[in-house]
C-alpha cells in the first residue's frame, strides 16, 4: 500500500451513469490485477474504494459507476489532484488461469477484468470474455477487449445487444480452462453454480479504512474470517462460504 | 525543543498520541507502513474471552465528518491474541502496548484480564465497558455506575498492570459513572467511546447499518470528547486518557487542556493510515506556536 | 405531484419543514427575505415567564460540520411576547405558530403555557425541558422521566392546545423519558435538542464559550438524532418532530423514514437564511427520485 | 440583506498578516459605510464576518487580518467564487458628523473607516483621520485615506512610525465636531473616555448568523438589549454601556 497525489488526466462519460478515470502519479504499489485504490475527496469522511481497470509505469485507469455522494463527486472532476491510497487488495492469481480461461464481468465488475486479460494475454493465454449489461445503452469496454485480442461475448438481459439473457447463458456453451469474474453479488453466484471449472471471483462490501485495520468489511468462507480489503476482494472457488 | 513526555499511569510515553482499539487491528499490519515505535503506545483491537466474527455486514456508514461502525468486536479471542498476535506484535513493536479488552459478563472480564495481565507485552489493560455494537453486555456495563464499579473491581483483584476504563458518551452523568470506577481501584479513564448514531439508506429504505444502529465516530464528535474529558479529568483523580474525533496536533493539545494525560486517535487512521505518525511530528511545531514548552504541562490546563 | 402534507397533533401542515426554536426568532425577521408562510410552520424563540438577557458572550463557537451555542434562552418574556412580537408575526404569518416554552420550574412552565393558550396564533406549545445552557432548570427536567413528566402534566392542565415536549439527548435513555410524556400526556415528543458540546481556544487556553460548555447543534450531530427519532418513534404512539443537524430534503425523508411526522432545522438557518425555502423547494424532486408519492407515506417507513 | 456569489478579483497581502481582497458582484444591498459581509467558506460551518472596507455598484474590497482557519483559508485563495450574505449591519450614520469629524481606526479597525472618509468628503465635509498601529511593518492605508484628500496622522505603540502612542494621545491635541472609530475594545474604551464630542463606535463579537436570528452576538446597552450584527455593530456614544 501507498499514500500518494495523483493528477486527473480526463474524466469522460462512457454511458449515462459510468465514467472513465485517467490519472497519472506512483503506480508502484499496485502488484496485481483485480486491486483496488481508495480515494479521498473533499467534504467526504471515508475514502472510496474503486477497482483497477488499467495501469502502467505512471499512469492508472479506473471506472466508476455514479451511485452515491462520492462517485457523483468524482464525476464533476476534470482536473486537480486527488489523495489516493494503492495496491489494496490481493487481487486475481494469474497462475492458475491454465491456457484458455474466461473473465467474466458484469456491469461495473467489467473494469478489472481489462488488466487482468491484458496480463494473461501477455502470458500467451488466449481469453475469453463475456462482458454482462441489463441493456446496450449500458454497454461500455467491448471494443476495448478485442482489440487486446481477447473473444468477446456481450450479454444483455433485455436482450437489445448480442446475447439475451445473463453472462450464465453465454458461459454455458463454452470452453475453459478456468474463470475469473467480477460483479453483483447475483451474478456470482450464478457463476459459482455454472462454472464447470475452478475460478476466482472479487467481492464488494461498504469498507472503513480498505486496507485490513477495521475489521468493517469481514466475510466467512470455508478457510475462515477473511477481510474483503485486504484478503479479498478476490476469492478462490473453493473457499466461498455463500451466506443465507 | 520541549518534551512530549506524558506519563500514563506509572508507564512513561515519548508522546501522547494513542491509536485508538479497533483502527490499528494487532498493530503489525501499520509496521508496513511506518515504524510504530514512533507512537507513544496503541491501544490494540477489543479483545474478548471467546473468538468472535462480530456483526453482519454493512457494519460501516459514511456520516457529515464521521462514520458509523457496527464491528462487533470482532477478534480470535483471548488464547489466539496470546498465542499468535502478541508474537507477531513483537517483532515489530518494542513498547508496552495497552491491551483493549471487552465482555459479556463480569466472570468474561476477569478471565481476558487475567491472562493479558500474565503478558510482559502489555502495559496497560484498557477495558472496554462502553461498545455500542454489542447486545446484553458492552455498554450496559458502562451506563450504570455500579456495574462500571464492579467490572473495575473484578479486573483489579486479577492483575497489577494499571486499569483504565472506556466509558461510553451515551449517558446522562458521565462523571458519576467515572467516579465510580476511580472508588472501585481504577487507575485511569479513557473516554469517549463512541456515539450510538444510525443512517438510513434512502434508496433501500433500510439502515445502512446491517445491526442498523452503530458507533458514531469521527471529527464531528470532537466537541463531545472535549465535554467529557473536561467534566471527568476535573472530578477526578487519575489520568484521563481522551479520545473523540482527535485527527490534528491542534486536537491533541485541545483535550490535553480539557485534561487529558494521553490521547487516543481512532477513525483518522482509516482515513490516512498515517495521521498518527504525522501528529507526532507535527506536535512540535504546534506547541512552539502556542507557546507550549512540554505537552505534560498543559494537562487541564484550561483557563 | 405527490403531497408534502402531514398531519401534526390534528393540525394539517402544508409540508413537514419547521424551522427550529432559537434559529428563526419570532419569524418577521425571516419575512423580510420570504414569504414564510411557505413554511409548514416555526417554532418561536424559547419563552420564558420572565424576561431573560441570557449568558455573557461570546456565545458561539465553530465546529466541524457544526456549531457550539450558549445563548441562554435571551427573550423578552412572555407578557413582551405576547404584547408585542405575537402582533408583529401577525402582520406577515397567518399560520399557526409553534410557541416554544422553557422554564425553572414547574410553575414557570405552567404559568406561560397558560398564558401562550390563550393567544389564537398559537397552534402548538413546544414545552423545552432540554436546554443546555440554564443552570438548575432547563435540562435537568429533560434527564429524568418523572421530573419530564411532572412539566407535560403541569403544562396540560392549563392547555388545550397540543403539547409537544422537546427532549434533550444527553441521556442515557431517551426511550424512558419520552414514554414517561407520552404517560403524562403530551401530545408530541420532539427531538433531539443539542448535545452538550465544548471547545478550547488554543490561544488564551480558554473555554471558546463564555459559559465553558454550549449545546452543540449541525450536521454532525444528526446521526445521532436519527437513532433517537428512531428509537423514540418505535416506542410511543404519539408523534414525533425529528430535528438534529437537518440541512437538506434528503435529510427531511430520512428522519421521516426514521419515524418524524414532521422536521425541525435549526442550525442550518444560521448558515443559508433562505435553507428552509430551498428544502420546500427541492423536496417534490427529492421525492421523485426516490420514488415517494406522499411525504405522508413514509413517516416511521424505515424497513 | 441579500445572498449572492462574487467573484474573486485580486487577493493580496498588505502585510505580513492582513489582506486585501477585491470581489465583483452584487452590492445593492450595502447601504451604508461600516455595514459587513458574511462569507461562507468550504470546510467551515458558520459564515465568517468580515466589515466592508470599499464599495461601488459591482465592487466590494475587503480588507482582513489572518487570524484563524477561515481568514488563513480566504487568504489562500487567488480567484473562483464566494458565498456572501451583504448588506449587513446598521453602519455609521453619516447625519451628525459635522463639518469637521474625526476617523479613528485601530488595525483591523482602519478598513471601515475608508469607505466612511470617502462618503464624508463627498459630502463637503474635512476628514481628519487617526490610525493606529503596534509597529511600522502593520501599517497598511495611510496613503489610500491621503489620496481621499483626508488629513492622516498615524500612531504606533512602539514609536517606529509616527506618533508614539494609541490613538488616543493624537486625538487629544486635535479639534473635530465628531467621531468615528472602530478597533479592538480596549481602544474603543479608550477613545470613548478620551473624545470630547459625541460619536459612533463599531464593536466586534462571535456571531452565529450575522443578520438578527441566533442572539449570538447580544450586548447590554443604555437603551436595551443590542444585537450586535443587527441592531449595530455601530453604537452610539450615548447607548454605550460597558461592562465591568
Amino acid at each position: 500500500m501507498k499514500q500518494s497525489y495523483f493528477d486527473i488526466v480526463s474524466n469522460e462519460a462512457l454511458t449515462d451513469s459510468v465514467y472513465k478515470m485517467v490519472l497519472s502519479g506512483d503506480t508502484s504499489a499496485i502488484t496485481a490485477p483485480g486491486q483496488f485504490v481508495n480515494i479521498q475527496l473533499d467534504g467526504l469522511f471515508l475514502r472510496r474504494p474503486i477497482s483497477v481497470c488499467d495501469y502502467d509505469g505512471s499512469t492508472l485507469t479506473i471506472i466508476y459507476k455514479v451511485v452515491g455522494k462520492g462517485t457523483e463527486k468524482l464525476s464533476g472532476m476534470s482536473g486537480g489532484k486527488l489523495d489516493i491510497l494503492t495496491g489494496l487488495g490481493n487481487g486475481y492469481d494469474l497462475s492458475l488461469s491454465g491456457d484458455h480461461p474466461v473473465l467474466i464481468g458484469g456491469g461495473v465488475g467489467v473494469p478489472p477484468m481489462y488488466n487482468l486479460a491484458k496480463n494473461l494475454i501477455a502470458q500467451g493465454k488466449q481469453v475469453s470474455v463475456i462482458l454482462g449489461f441489463n441493456t446496450a445503452r449500458e454497454i461500455f469496454y467491448e471494443d476495448a477487449f478485442r482489440q487486446l485480442g481477447c473473444q468477446v461475448t456481450v450479454t444483455t438481459v433485455d436482450g437489445s445487444y448480442g446475447v439475451k439473457g445473463f453472462v450464465t447463458d453465454a458461459l454455458k456453451d463454452m470452453d475453459y480452462t478456468y474463470f475469473y469474474t467480477c460483479g453483483p453479488e447475483p451474478m456470482l453466484k450464478a457463476v459459482y453454480k455454472a462454472s464447470l471449472t475452478s475460478g476466482q471471483m472479487s467481492f464488494e462490501e461498504r469498507m472503513g479504512c480498505g486496507f485490513g485495520a477495521c475489521m468493517g468489511c469481514s466475510c466467512k468462507t470455508l478457510t475462515g474470517y477473511k477481510r474483503i480489503c485486504k484478503d479479498g476482494p478476490v476469492m478462490k472457488k473453493e473457499e466461498i462460504l455463500w451466506e443465507a | 525543543m520541549g518534551s512530549l513526555k506524558v506519563n500514563l499511569c506509572g508507564i512513561e510515553l515519548s508522546n501522547p498520541v494513542i491509536p485508538a482499539s479497533g483502527t490499528f487491528g494487532y498493530g503489525y499490519e501499520f509496521a508496513e507502513l511506518y515504524d510504530i515505535n514512533e507512537l507513544g503506545t496503541f491501544s490494540f483491537k477489543g479483545t474478548t474471552k471467546d473468538p468472535r466474527f462480530g456483526n453482519p455486514t454493512p457494519r460501516i456508514a459514511e456520516c457529515p465528518n464521521g462514520m458509523i461502525n457496527a464491528v462487533g468486536l470482532q477478534n480470535p479471542g483471548v488464547e489466539m491474541v496470546i498465542a499468535q498476535e502478541l508474537p507477531k506484535l513483537k517483532q515489530c513493536f518494542h513498547k508496552k502496548v495497552m491491551a483493549n479488552v471487552s465482555g459479556f459478563s463480569v466472570e468474561d472480564y476477569a478471565y481476558t484480564c487475567q491472562l493479558l495481565d500474565k503478558q510482559e507485552q502489555v502495559g496497560w489493560l484498557e477495558v472496554n465497558v462502553s461498545c455500542p455494537n454489542v447486545h446484553g453486555g458492552g455498554m450496559s456495563f458502562g451506563t450504570q455506575p455500579e456495574a462500571a464499579a464492579e467490572v473495575t473491581r473484578a479486573v483489579k483483584s486479577v492483575t497489577t498492570k494499571p486499569v483504565i476504563i472506556k466509558l461510553s458518551p451515551n449517558v446522562t452523568d458521565i462523571v458519576s459513572i467515572a467516579k465510580a470506577c476511580e472508588d472501585a481501584g481504577a487507575d485511569g479513564i479513557s473516554l469517549i467511546n463512541t456515539l450510538l448514531g444510525m443512517r438510513i439508506d434512502l434508496r433501500t429504505k433500510k439502515p445502512v447499518i446491517a445491526n442498523k444502529m452503530g458507533g458514531f465516530s469521527g471529527p464531528a464528535i470532537f466537541p463531545v470528547a472535549v465535554r467529557m474529558v473536561y467534566q471527568v479529568a476535573h472530578a477526578v483523580n487519575i489520568p484521563v486518557v481522551g479520545m473523540g474525533g482527535v485527527s490534528s496536533a491542534e486536537d491533541v493539545i485541545e483535550m490535553m487542556l480539557a485534561g487529558a494525560t494521553a490521547v487516543e486517535i481512532g477513525a483518522a487512521n482509516l482515513v490516512n493510515p498515517y495521521i498518527c505518525r504525522d501528529i507526532i511530528r507535527d506536535l512540535p511545531d504546534v506547541m512552539t506556536k502556542y507557546r507550549i514548552e512540554n505537552l505534560s504541562d498543559i494537562i487541564g490546563g484550561v483557563l
